[in-house]
């Protein structure tokens, strides 16, 4: 009966959201019957300002697409310049960056686990996924200058090195951590109240997973085995990467998976800095790039492309991004059809949607 | 139920919690806070100003005034790097809010003064 | 990283992607770049590690078959071209009807008389 | 101090940002930062909030949301620009999509520098508008 | 009716919302200590209404400051009531017509978010009825009336026959606290995924008034831990104290339910321990 | 001369047979409105000296020459199985064909060989009890026929292609007052029979009074339904036949003098069956859903305050005899599980008058459970409920009815907001809401005195569970209609129709009506049930007990004062302030209530009441309760043929 659906507009703003997203819900009871998502509140048009400036002063824009994967956004950039350019940048800083980039995962997967704990209403756990997650925080600050935004990736390596005393006292630093982060995820993964919670909720299915385009833990918790990581590009070729995967494909796979990922996270941390190369951490660049690259990597929430193309000139061409949350936009509302309008917030975070990398 | 253990861990331990703003946080070495100008090493050379993404600073160099937007300034640091004169630095301190009628544009006089060539002893 | 780039005819789009879909592949992006003459749409698929790009060089304006029917998933990209370039899609599986991305200025990459990007005038910050 | 100043629930809005703001603010909940040692609660309803904050430049699609919420907020409000972004557009006040810093939807009473805001300049930001909230109310009151 | 009776609900009308919001205070620092934080002050409950009820006058609906008062004084009333040793039954009816006051002014706003909370505060009252109708119906057969009065000068105390009511109550005293796992209208923090559910829509004067309501109400409850206890002071204050804390713990370790598993898993401890207490207790004759 | 109370009872009975005659005759709107304006007023008058005269002292008549009576009676019985085999064969309807052949055969067979037991039988009872019965019809009925008057005229408005025949509508309900008015005032076994089944025939012939083919197919289904009642009644009556005593058991009074109660089981099993036809119980209780598709007055006359009335009305009166047996105790759980299970049904419907049915049938079955029962304050409370839930369910009837008119729709989905659309209907709305369910309103203190009785009965605790989850869904269902009334609406206010006269008239009598009933309870129990208890239960005494505990009077008392002053507080109160707008998200409301949603397409932010369908929805939970009930009765039935009584 249409007379018995109530129309819930679902943000932009709404408490469960740090970002603004809308979806319209169409509820019956409590039944959602269709939900469609409308997002350009965080469109900036950042892409458009390659033009005016320096491809290399553009990294610390691309840095701020997005304030969660900052890092990688940078990385990516700068790896699509070293490729158009065909810079090799020295083995040091593709280990430092590596570093970075887990320490980025592990500071975004800690944000989403508290993110995500909240919108289940478990408030203690939050503050506890978000304590552990300052520590993480204190490292990336330590070593690069920055919370949350580093500024440390710069065409051609990195903008700082970090002594090789501060990584020995990284390793005692990371067993705490770990360790605080092992009473957590016990908590996300064995709790039966989550469990019921989560169990069976906003299903994908491997195959929907895969045409659908999701990326990233979402298409991993539904047994996908895709992570460019796989490739080897930086250092994750010599630290023997290999995907965390869950078969579920639902939202206790998808958490699973982020929770499994932070460990591995810390495994790779570790090989890092003990194999650390000695060396320089950046090679000069001369000239201006020229060509198209796609470049890709693998961000916390899944495969980011960044797409350039040069024209001889410092100020790129044309400039493209494609992040995972994007692509996981479809199955976010192939998910959202049936659920329970308690499980919509849960739900729209399982895919762990970042709507400024989204818009740019 | 998991989470049992773990709050009461929390109960036994002391918060984690800073007593900022009662005394002030230490920083880590090399955190980007802000941005210090000094005015007597400025050379007017203006690449702090071109190579500023976010366009905080102007350098006029016709009337020696160097001028930085505190709100627009990213704390990138892309201006130290690029200047050659050390003429700017990044502290560790935040850099503190305003009202309306506080804010403003922080306008320096450049003092530089260029030193006098030195003789060109080996030229003899 | 592949970047060899097919060339191929727009009206062929859905049978390309009907191909890749039926031979496993996965639509990894859909790019929109200007060319010298008119915009290249790149489709990007792969399976594994093979990755496959295919462009289509379309003129200004020009209405391309959507591939929503073989990638459920192809409405974001094409929404956003449609949004960004102007460009329009037959038959995609969600039409935001223009609302996907919301911009001030009307498809800011499209080419204008000035080949530069449509810029909104700032009006300077107070002082 | 009166009441209004113990008591201020945030209302967090993100306008356009990158996020960055946006986790630091979420940040200076959580025990290492803890405000709700001065009472602060974000409260996520524009009905029960005193202060607005608002992170990152305007676009196009949030300008009625951004009045829309501020509406709705009972007097005495302030309201709080965080980062750069809001303040004047930031890095990105050049993109064709953005419009400028907050203040060119609704006045705004504080601003607070940072890309991203750090939590600590975020609570000294929040100290200051609790002054200009008590300035409010007080001038609220002198009007009954 | 006896002068006691009336100096027993006048203290009630003054002592209960001081205490209730020093309680809340109690369980905001609490909370903040379990969450290894160091919370707010202790008298901040009272600085929030202070602050609340000198907002501005904002409505969405102005039929909402007549139902907001409508619920403070009723509340008030039955808790008045139940402090005079009133008649249960009709404390809890009072309750309920309090209650549907507070449902309205949420409707009454006819926004989304303050509606479904409006429904799932209403579906918290229907999952709360029956076990208040068995818990006077329990204090019927251990004393031949409805009467609190009656309950308190019992020599034995009302845990004995009525145990299986008590363990209902206490799983109750949850949704009627506001705590997670069942906090499903509306809580003491930002609610997900309702805003602020039934109270969303409400400001200023009006809110302080529902939050200075929560205050009476947990009064209401905690002090009915008393007739189960009755006669043994010592006794009573501690299990208020325990339960008290209990119920901050549960708020603390588990997440938020939804209201189908809410409505279940309450149902099934009502049909299981409050149903088969009352049974039992009728089988064995009452005890009159 | 005839005494006064005479001829007041022959004018209840015989003024509304003429009226309906006049009625059927007179065509011009005038002519009705006249003659059905005088005959209600005479009713009214008569039923209400009648009462009074009765409450004084109970009334007791005794005629010679009833024969005659009896062989007017019989005819009509007659008439009225003649009428519903033509109908039946009319319509090829199979069910109700045989059903009202065999209750031909059945009235035949009794006439022409039943025993006839000793005569010395007297004619009219007026207990309080009937009494209580004789002012709901007289007042609450005649106002709904009033009140017919003018939603007739706005009904064929609205129901286009549905023929006119007002003549034969308002001689059908006036002619059912009378039916109603024998049944509630004859001694004999065998009138009230007749009554029955012409209360039968009305009720099947204006459920199909638009002729569509839905309300032929509900009207057959009341009729068949309602057949079985009959047909039990004549069982009950053979079987009364047979025991062999000098008393004639035929007679009320006699019967409920009967000592052996053991002798009686099997004809109060039947007894119980027909009272449960009729009160729509389950699992008869489709029929009564089903007879909404009836024009509104019918639905409050005849399927809320007075029809179905009379089969609870029949229990009551043999609830002392019924307390001693276990076809009492099954009777109770039957109406006690009717309570919970109807009470659940109701939360998923969005029909009003769906949901008053439902409403009504839940509120019967407690009415039966207190029956059931039997105990003093079980009747106690039975009569109470009858009372309250008569006029409050006719003031909601009658408000839904001209709210349809109104606004188009009786979805309670569309009744948002109607407070500010239509100030007076909605007002009396709440009115009769907060009389179903909320403190300090009739309904809830007969609630109460349930429990009271309930508590104190053999297998109390089982009442008691399912009282406490029934009324649970009660609050349910009702509060969320109430929300909806209150909601603020930003949609055009309802056409400027002016309310017919005689609906607004009905209306706020009938308003009135509520808040005095509940105004005057303490005097309805003092002055109507205990003198009618202590007929029965010469011992009885209510004194200090519970919800009639002093103190708690005062508490109810201070209670409504509350209310009264929080209600002339919203009245007078101050409105300053800043309307803001509703909390959306952030996203803007335009003048229609609308927000731009995704795809960019406009939609109205609209909310509506939860139905838990997947719980309480028709297709789960009517098959089970129809098992459930329907052993509940044929284990009554069987313990009826084992006459087992009780022994505590």
């Amino acid at each position: 009966m249409t007379g018995r659906q109530t129309i819930i507009p679902f943000g932009p703003q709404h408490p469960v959201l740090p970002e603004p997203i809308h979806l319209d819900l169409v509820v019956e009871d409590e039944r959602v019957v269709s939900a469609i998502p409308s997002i350009g509140y965080v469109h900036r048009g950042l892409e458009s300002l390659v033009d005016r400036r320096e491809y290399q002063d553009f990294v610390f824009l691309a840095e701020r697409i997005c304030g969660i994967c900052s890092f990688t956004h940078s990385s990516t950039f700068c790896q699509g310049i070293e490729g158009l350019m065909g810079i090799q940048i020295p083995q040091r800083a593709a280990y430092l960056r590596t570093m970075w980039g887990e320490y980025s995962r592990l500071h975004s997967h800690l944000l989403w686990l508290g993110l995500f704990a909240d919108s289940l209403g478990f408030e203690s756990l939050f503050y506890q996924a978000w304590k552990i997650r300052e520590s993480i925080l204190d490292e990336m600050e330590a070593t690069t200058g920055g919370r949350v935004i580093q500024g440390v990736c710069k065409v051609g390596g990195v903008r700082r090195d970090v002594a090789n005393s501060f990584l020995s006292g990284m390793d005692d630093r990371l067993d705490e951590i770990e360790d605080n982060m092992k009473d957590l995820t016990n908590v996300f993964l064995n709790d039966y109240t989550l469990k019921k919670r989560l169990v069976g909720k906003g299903v994908l299915s491997k195959d929907d997973a895969y045409y659908l385009g999701a990326a990233g833990p979402t298409a991993r918790g539904s047994g996908l085995d895709m992570d460019i990581r796989s490739t080897g590009y930086l250092a994750y070729g010599d630290v023997g990467f290999k995907p965390v995967v869950e078969k579920g494909g639902d939202g206790y796979a998808r958490c699973a998976v982020r929770c499994r990922e932070l460990f591995q996270s810390v495994e790779i941390i570790r090989r890092v800095i003990t194999d650390m190369p000695e060396g320089d951490v950046f090679t000069p660049v001369k000239g201006n790039p020229d060509g198209e690259y796609f470049s890709r990597s693998e961000q916390p929430r899944g495969e980011v492309i960044h797409y350039l193309k040069g024209n001889g000139t410092k100020n790129l061409a044309q400039f493209r991004v494609r992040t995972p949350t994007l692509t996981n936009i479809p199955p976010l509302v192939s998910i959202l059809a049936g659920c329970e309008l308690a499980d919509v917030p849960q739900i729209v975070l399982t895919i762990d949607p970042c709507i400024g990398c989204m818009e740019r | 139920m998991k989470m049992f253990k773990t709050i009461l861990k929390q109960f036994f331990h002391t918060p984690a919690t800073t007593t900022f703003p009662n005394t002030p946080l230490e920083n880590f070495e090399g955190t980007r806070g802000h941005l210090v100008f000094d005015p007597s090493k400025c050379t007017s050379c203006m690449m702090c100003m071109k190579r500023c993404p976010s366009q905080a600073i102007t350098v006029q160099r016709a009337e020696k005034i160097w001028t930085l937007d505190r709100f627009r300034c990213v704390m990138c640091g892309n201006c130290v790097d690029v200047c050659k004169f050390d003429a700017l630095l990044m502290e560790r301190e935040y850099a503190k809010s305003a009202t309306p009628t506080e804010r403003g544009v922080e306008t320096y006089e450049i003092t530089y003064v260029k030193p006098e060539r030195p003789k060109k002893e080996t030229a003899e | 990283m592949n970047m060899k780039i097919d060339s191929v005819e727009a009206a062929d789009v859905q049978k390309i992607a009907g191909t890749m879909r039926s031979g496993g592949y996965r639509l990894v992006v859909m790019t929109c770049t200007p060319a010298d003459e008119g915009y290249y749409i790149t489709y990007s698929f792969e399976k594994e590690t093979d990755l496959r790009h295919y462009r289509i060089a379309v003129a200004e304006g020009t209405t391309i078959p959507s591939i929503g029917s073989s990638y459920g998933g192809a409405f974001v990209y094409e929404n956003e071209i449609h949004d960004l370039y102007g460009f329009t899609f037959e038959g995609m599986s969600l039409d935001f009807g223009g609302t996907f991305i919301k911009t001030s200025v009307p498809y800011p990459f499209k080419k204008k008389e000035q080949p530069a990007p449509t810029v909104t005038v700032v009006k300077e910050a107070k002082e | 101090m009166s009441s209004a100043s113990k008591s201020p629930w945030l209302l967090h809005y993100n306008a356009s940002s990158c996020n960055g703001c946006d986790i630091e603010i979420l940040a200076a909940l959580t025990p290492v930062y803890d405000v709700e040692r001065f009472g602060i609660i974000n409260t996520g309803n524009p009905a029960h909030a005193d202060i607005f904050v608002v992170t990152g430049g305007v676009n196009e699609q949030n300008k009625a949301v951004l009045k829309n919420i501020y509406d709705q907020i009972p007097e005495p409000k302030v309201v709080v620009a965080v980062g750069i972004c809001a303040s004047s557009g930031g890095v990105f006040r050049e993109c064709y999509n953005i419009s400028g810093g907050v203040d060119t939807i609704i006045p705004v009473d504080v601003y607070v520098p940072g890309c991203s805001v750090r939590p600590e300049a975020l609570i000294e930001g929040i100290v200051k508008a609790l002054g200009v909230l008590e300035e409010k109310r007080a001038a609220m009151e002198a009007k009954k | 009716m006896d002068i006691m009776f009336i100096v027993g609900a006048v203290l009630f009308l003054i002592l209960a919302p001081i205490l209730g919001g020093l309680l809340t205070g109690c369980d905001r620092v609490l909370t903040a200590r379990f969450q290894s934080r160091v919370g707010p002050p202790l008298l901040q409950p009272f600085y929030d209404v202070a602050k609340l009820w000198h907002k501005e006058k904002a409505f969405s609906n102005p039929v909402e400051i007549i139902f907001t008062t409508a619920y403070l004084v009723l509340i008030a009333f039955s808790g008045a009531m139940l402090a005079t040793g009133g008649n249960l039954l009709f404390v809890f009816f009072s309750l309920a017509l309090a209650h549907t006051f507070l449902i309205l002014a949420a409707y009454s706003a006819n926004a989304p978010y303050a509606h479904i909370g409006a429904e799932r505060e209403l579906l918290s009252v229907m999952i709360l009825e029956p076990i208040l109708i068995l818990f006077a119906a329990g204090c019927f057969l251990v004393t031949g009336s409805f009467d609190t009065y009656h309950m308190l000068i019992q020599d034995v105390p009302g845990i004995i026959y009525l145990p299986g009511v008590f363990i209902v109550f206490i799983a109750v005293l949850t949704l009627k606290l506001r705590k997670s796992p069942f906090d499903i209208s509306t809580s003491h923090h930002a609610h997900q995924e309702l805003v602020k559910g039934v109270t969303s829509s409400l400001s200023g004067r009006s809110l302080a008034k529902v939050e200075i309501a929560h205050w009476y109400e947990m009064m209401i409850f905690l002090s009915m831990i008393l007739l189960f206890f009755a006669g043994y002071p010592v006794l009573s204050a501690v299990a208020i104290i325990l339960v008290f804390l209990l119920e901050i713990v549960i708020d603390n370790i588990f997440p938020r339910v939804t209201w189908k598993m809410t409505v279940k898993s309450l149902w099934i401890v009502t049909l299981v321990f409050g149903v088969g207490n009352i049974v039992v207790l009728g089988i064995l004759g009452g005890i009159v | 001369m005839y005494p006064p109370e005479l001829i007041a009872i022959l004018i209840l009975l015989l003024v509304p047979v003429s009226a309906a005659v006049l009625l059927a005759v007179f065509k011009p709107d005038l002519v009705r409105n006249v003659l059905a304006g005088i005959t209600s007023v005479i009713i009214i008058g008569a039923s209400v000296f009648l009462a009074w005269k009765a409450l004084i002292a109970p009334v007791s008549l005794t005629l010679e020459h009833t024969e005659w009576i009896g062989m007017l009676l019989f005819i009509a019985e007659i008439g009225v199985a003649l009428v519903i085999l033509g109908l039946s064969i009319k319509y090829r309807k199979i069910l109700p064909l045989l059903l009202s052949v065999i209750q031909l055969i059945l009235i035949l067979i009794l006439e022409f060989f039943g025993i006839a037991g000793p005569h010395a039988m007297t004619t009219f009872t007026v207990t309080g009890l009937s009494a209580v019965m004789v002012l709901i019809i007289g007042i609450i009925g005649t106002l709904i026929c009033v009140y017919a008057l003018g939603y007739m005229k706005d009904y064929h408005d609205h129901q286009i292609g549905v023929p006119v025949r007002k003549r034969y509508f308002f001689a059908l309900m006036f002619l059912f007052l009378s039916a109603m008015f024998g049944l509630v005032l004859f001694n004999n076994l065998m009138w009230i029979l007749c009554a029955w089944e012409v209360t039968t025939l009305c009720s099947f012939l204006l459920i199909g009074y638009s002729r569509t083919p839905e309300a032929m197919k509900n009207a057959f289904r009341a009729v068949w339904m309602n057949l079985i009642g009959g047909i039990c009644f004549t069982l009950a009556i053979f079987f009364l036949l047979r025991i062999n005593t000098p008393v004639n058991l035929l007679s009320v009074t006699d019967l409920l003098a009967f000592p052996n109660v053991s002798a009686l089981t099997i004809p109060l099993a039947f007894i119980a069956v027909a009272g449960l036809t009729k009160a729509a119980q389950m699992p008869f209780s489709t029929w009564l859903t089903g007879a909404m598709v009836a024009p509104t007055p019918v639905s409050a006359l005849l399927h809320s305050s007075t029809m179905v009335k009379a089969g609870v009305y029949l229990l009551v009166l043999f609830a002392p005899l019924f307390s001693q047996t276990w076809v009492g105790i099954f009777l109770a759980l039957i109406g006690a599980f009717t309570f919970l299970a109807t009470s659940a049904l109701a939360i998923s419907q969005s029909n009003a008058k769906k949901v008053l049915a439902y409403s009504t049938i839940a509120n019967l079955g407690l009415i039966t459970a207190c029956a059931g029962i039997g105990t003093a304050e079980a009747i106690m409370a039975a009569i109470l409920l009858i009372i309250f839930h008569a006029v409050a369910k006719a003031l909601l009837f009658l408000c839904v009815g001209a709210v349809e008119h109104k606004i188009g729709s009786r979805d309670i989905e569309d009744m948002d907001g109607l407070l500010v659309r239509l100030p007076l209907l909605a007002t009396m709305m709440v009115i009769g809401i907060s009389g179903m369910y909320l403190a300090p309103f009739g309904m809830l203190i007969s609630k109460w005195a349930a429990l009271e009785a309930f508590l104190t009965a053999p297998l109390g605790y089982v009442f008691i569970a399912i009282l406490a989850f029934g009324s649970a869904f009660t609050i349910f269902f009702w509060t969320k209609w109430l929300g909806k009334l209150f909601m603020r609406m930003n949609r055009p206010p309802a056409e400027k129709i002016a309310l017919h006269i005689s609906e607004k008239l009905s209306v706020i009598v009938m308003g009135v009506l509520v808040i005095g009933c509940c105004l005057g309870f303490p005097a309805i129990i003092t002055g109507v049930i205990i003198p009618y208890l202590n007929g029965i239960h010469p011992y009885f005494y209510l004194g200090n007990k519970g919800f009639f505990y002093f103190d708690t009077l005062v508490m109810l008392g201070l209670m409504a004062f509350i209310l009264l002053f929080l209600v002339i507080g919203a009245f007078l109160g101050s409105r300053e302030g800043r309307t803001i707008a509703p909390y959306l998200g952030g996203r803007a409301v335009d003048s229609e209530g609308r927000f731009l949603g995704s795809l960019g397409v406009y939609k109205e932010a609209k909310t509506s009441n939860y139905y838990l369908e997947e719980y309480f929805g028709e297709k789960v939970l009517l098959k089970p309760s129809w098992v459930i009930s329907g052993v509940l009765i044929i284990v009554m039935l069987v313990l009826g043929f084992m006459g087992v009584m009780i022994w505590i």
